[in-house]
């Protein structure tokens, strides 16, 4: 169970999640847990499904944590992330920070969250009413619709 | 011989998960040129490029037996 | 199971009020755990002791709850805490908001962990090796030994 | 008759969770310097007050029947 940074391709339990970080120095855990939304822009995603290259995830979710403790050296992290078919209000990933006093598991947590979206490779494909894209940022702007790419996207 | 691994829109548009190049003494961007001629992957200029589990960047030169990944724009959390 | 605002004598499930918030229409669910921390100031914690003013204090959550609508009306918010005596690593409050965006449950959670601190009449006694206080402000430096107030504390 | 609810460091100064006053028609200040007279609870300068579970402030003049707290400065979370 001291799997600290794990990419699984089953259900996410927060409680093991937060577990591996408590400890008697820590008084605050923060966690992120992003879960599957039902509406984005107005389009209804049915399912999703979740891809990633699983050895290099789990090192880049790794490097996060050390980054961590370099920013928050009294911070303990974990992190899970799920791959694979997940349906609305599944669990896609949890995070969790420890640290002595609430301020930093806070910030620390906001940090990986945001370092998860920029570095791990990690994919994910909207099923809509109407059809299937790869999501290719983080704002959700740009889907990559199979096999069609918009010459923006291309050149852009 | 170089391994080269495919994900998401990148392994749908080739239809498979990997491709062996003979690329040992090239540049990544060559690499990139065979799988847009040649496996029909077009999307490939938002790619960024791992070689054995590492970010490295188009120029960097191969070697036989290096695992190349090309990384569509993440989506993960 | 639908007691958002709550005070219980019982050990708090992490799952139990992270499943209060879980919907369709949210994306991220941010929670803050409080956990009995073993060292304040070089000072070694052997447990604490929670007492509340419960209805009171149930109100205060629940306004808690209300002022958060207010700020982020697309949050939904539970929070639990726990009174009586726990240990080192014992969770003392969890509180969960989720929210379609992660940022707002960042900021919706931390402001919900600051007005707790603020408003919820809620106190704790730490029980040291050597006495045993209860502790009158959130940084932690006023202690009020029992039956023994400092003259600094009472007119300061 | 108004009831007052002691918790924490009040309540063990006055070695009860709860004390009968006559206070009504008087504002809550009357009640702290009976605290402070009768049951021996000294650090009331720092404390808060609610009448019927709500804060209010030491000039509110109480009816028969009101629930007064005096709530010491909290430290829950």
């Amino acid at each position: 169970m001291n799997n600290y940074f794990r990419i699984t391709d089953e259900f996410i339990s927060v409680e093991d999640v937060v577990n591996m970080v408590v400890r008697p120095e820590s008084g605050a855990v923060n966690t992120f847990i992003g879960t599957v939304r039902e509406f984005t822009k107005g389009k209804r995603t049915l399912y999703l499904h979740y891809d990633a290259y699983v050895p290099m995830a789990e090192k880049k979710l790794a490097q996060i944590g050390d980054e961590i403790q370099t920013k928050w050296p009294d911070a303990r992290v974990a992190i899970t992330h799920r791959i694979g078919e997940l349906h609305i209000s599944d669990i896609a990933v949890v995070i969790a920070v420890s640290t002595p006093h609430r301020a930093d598991s806070y910030d620390a947590s906001r940090y990986a969250i945001e370092r998860i979206k920029e570095i791990v490779p990690i994919w994910k494909k909207e099923h809509w009413e109407d059809g299937e894209s790869w999501i290719g940022d983080q704002l959700e702007t740009k889907a990559y619709p199979t096999g069609k790419p918009e010459e923006e996207d291309l050149y852009g | 011989m170089v391994k080269v691994l495919l994900f998401a829109q990148f392994q749908e548009a080739a239809g498979r998960e990997s491709v062996e190049i003979d690329a040992a003494g090239h540049p990544i961007s060559h690499v990139k040129s065979v799988l847009k001629e040649n496996y029909g992957i077009l999307e490939l200029d938002d790619a960024n490029v791992a070689v054995n589990e590492e970010y490295t960047n188009m120029s960097t030169e191969l070697k036989d037996g290096d695992t190349v990944a090309f990384i569509p724009p993440v989506s993960g959390g």
